[in-house]
């Protein structure tokens, strides 16, 4: 029987090891799974390279792995916030690698590694310091910079309900990066508010479809 | 910086003017979020944000609202009935791919062949952060930039050429300030509005791109906009 | 007030010109946009470019449109099936020229024209004859074709419900198409079940925001 | 042709053994659709149709079911529960993206090196079809061709290279025939399993590229597959 649902959140990362790509969901605020970044904190891996569209803020989630030294690079298209300290403190210092990518270029080359494409020309970019050393094209008369697919080891994201196939509702703007990241990882972790039963979900809503997911936690109240 | 000029207010809603009934509107974080606050609610807008949302409704009442529903710029926001939620790569199809009638962004310079700079200073040291303002820049079927005419130190933003590094080329189609309306065309910059009391000399002192002046410069009137 | 409602099917397709790229939905015979197509025969547009998965079957929608000579090309993944005799008719003499794009392809390249990318490297089709004058490029070891954006003047989908800013949802397989070509197309056409009021449709569960829509019209019973 | 060979529902019933259950599946339309009749009921299977169907259910009952909910040879078949629905462009995410665990494919001619062709013969003057096999081909993570060994007309269709048009190159990992289960490796051709009663010889005879036999070939026996 197919069942992606996991116990506990320690099972839930276990394996990701000493230099992953881990993709990391959240837009400000909203959708992070900070349950399960905590969880990778205590897992212990090191040397990551995250992925993901915020740097963190104050002293949780991302920007507690961030200041443990877990992460060698971060893959981002806005890491300035409010309160990121510490990556502020680690990139001056010189101990974090930043790529900074346009949010949109960002979303679609995860996309693109989930659909198997080898990259795909973006006007977004193409006349920006952010293109420097990659292929530039003129197309239709307009410059369009080669972006390449952005794959990761593994991806942790934030739904709100999931079933023992791994189908995935999520809420409201909490949904963000969560089901283009659950394509373009080979080990996709989600939690989940609630699991539901099997049939539960309606076919024509599901936002993500269980083929894109390996396991599935529910951490109540998240 | 003294003499006429227009406020923040008058300022986005001028802006909002410019906005038509049904357009599909993505306002930059900063100065342009004002705009939506001033649009005339005669008109039926459906406001984007970048993290998924289309038929953005205003901010909930204090301590009600979904913490996770917020707008680009992190602040708790609400959705319209016929608004939608969808993951971002869908959200930036919609940016990138000319589905925005209208966006409104801020600016740090704008040069006379409508170059956008608005990411990136010559600051050293300050880590960057780009976010989704080139896909919008690129993509949106008509780009208003929002934004003071000069630095508060007094140096023009509008240039001949972009010192600071480029968000996109040749994409502002009109830039709004305290002191004018000019429409970037092939060619230049043209005023097609002017601050009540100021001069074309006044305003080109102001301005490091050379100006152009429209057969009929309108006049702006500070608190009558 | 926005209202995207039409009151009838030559309004909804009004304006088609000689020489337009249509956009046609639908999978064998599900989710076809059937009225909407015979009412773009009755409206007299000719020397069409259709992009539609299928060259149609029987005497209806596409096939009537191709017996009719108002079709100068069909760019298509499976012109064949088991009625397409107009298909092959018109073919064989040489009275319709045929683009052959592999289904993923296809998809791919409504959805980049839809996503302002100004093209693609995938894989399929890089080892066959439908790479040929095409850019091929090995990307991590695998050959991959370069495929350009296919843009539509017109999209004609069929979806299950509509409200007055042209959100929608499809009903089970119907919706094969439809939600890319809405993307793809200067003005998307759709017809629908059902219209429903503003605020009836689940935000989650809209497949195609209103954004991406011009005109629905109603057909009951299709 | 005559001899010793496996009966078509035999073929199925072998390549059903090799779905693991749990795995995410995409039967080809013609002879491969068998096997998704014949796979153990014991296994969980999630069916894929590239129209846009996870977790597709078997046909409904005659005069019942929905007209638009077809497989991707265009017969009718119900969703399981668990299923879901999306839109083409996400169905071929799943197929190209690797995310399809097994594929089972018809095929006209398979190489040595697991080149595929099964789009296009060199008939002329016939209007060429492809559909989603070059995708499906390139994605999946494991690629089953089941097919018939030789033409009708005794033509080997296993060959040194495919004379056909290619589908896709290299990207066969197994073919079931009516005489053999035979692995593309690195270097070639090995045949895993071989029907009861065929000799070695007799199946390179029928064969177009040489084979290599593994240490333990395991024998086929029609009926009791």
């Amino acid at each position: 029987m197919i069942d992606k649902r996991v116990g506990s959140l320690p099972e839930a990362v276990a394996g990701i090891g000493d230099g992953a790509t881990v993709l990391v969901g959240g837009f400000g605020n909203s959708g992070i799974p900070v349950e399960l970044v905590h969880a990778l904190l205590d897992e212990g891996a090191r040397d990551l390279t995250l992925v993901t569209n915020n740097a963190g803020s104050g002293e949780t989630d991302v920007a507690a792995l961030i200041r443990e030294h877990r992460v060698r690079k971060i893959i981002c298209s806005y890491p300035r916030s409010s309160g990121s300290i510490w990556f502020e403190e680690r990139y001056r210092a010189g101990e974090l690698e930043l790529e900074l990518v346009p949010q949109g270029t960002l979303s679609e080359r995860m996309r693109a590694a989930g659909a198997g494409l080898g990259g795909f020309f973006t006007p977004a970019g193409a006349d920006s310091l952010l293109a420097e050393g990659k292929e530039v094209r003129m197309i239709n008369g307009r410059r369009h910079v080669f972006e390449e697919p952005l794959h990761g080891d593994v991806a942790l994201i934030k739904a709100r309900k999931a079933d023992r196939w791994g189908n995935l509702v999520y809420s409201t703007a909490a949904r963000n990066f969560g089901p283009t990241m659950a394509t373009a990882a080979t080990v996709t972790v989600v939690q989940v508010r609630e699991f539901v039963e099997l049939g539960d979900l309606d076919p024509e809503c599901i936002v993500t479809p269980g083929i894109f997911v390996d396991r599935v936690v529910e951490v109540a109240g998240s | 910086m003294s003499g006429p000029r227009l406020s923040l207010i008058d300022m986005a809603r001028r802006v909002a003017r410019d906005i038509p009934s049904g357009a599909y509107v993505n306002l930059g974080i900063g100065m342009p979020t004002l705009v939506g606050e001033v649009v005339s609610p005669d008109k039926e807008i459906v406001y984007h944000s970048e993290n998924g949302i289309l038929g953005m409704g205003p901010a909930p009442a204090p301590g009600e609202g979904d913490p996770e529903l917020i707008n680009a710029g992190k602040q708790p926001v609400t959705l319209l009935p016929g608004g939608s939620y969808f993951h971002h790569t869908d959200s930036f199809m919609m940016m990138r791919g000319g589905h925005i009638d209208v966006t409104v962004l801020g600016g740090f310079q704008v040069s006379a062949a409508g170059d956008l700079a608005n990411w990136a200073t010559d600051e050293v040291g300050h880590p960057p952060a780009v976010g989704g303002a080139m896909d919008l820049a690129v993509g949106a079927k008509r780009v208003l930039v929002f934004m003071t005419h000069t630095t508060k130190a007094g140096t023009p933003k509008i240039l001949p050429l972009c010192t600071y590094p480029l968000t996109a080329a040749g994409v502002v189609d009109r830039i709004f300030t305290e002191l004018a309306v000019i429409d970037v065309v092939p060619g230049g910059l043209v005023v097609r509005e002017l601050v009540a009391g100021l001069s074309r000399e006044e305003l080109q002192a102001r301005t490091g791109a050379r100006l152009a002046f429209a057969d009929e410069v309108v006049e702006l009137v500070p608190g009558a906009v």
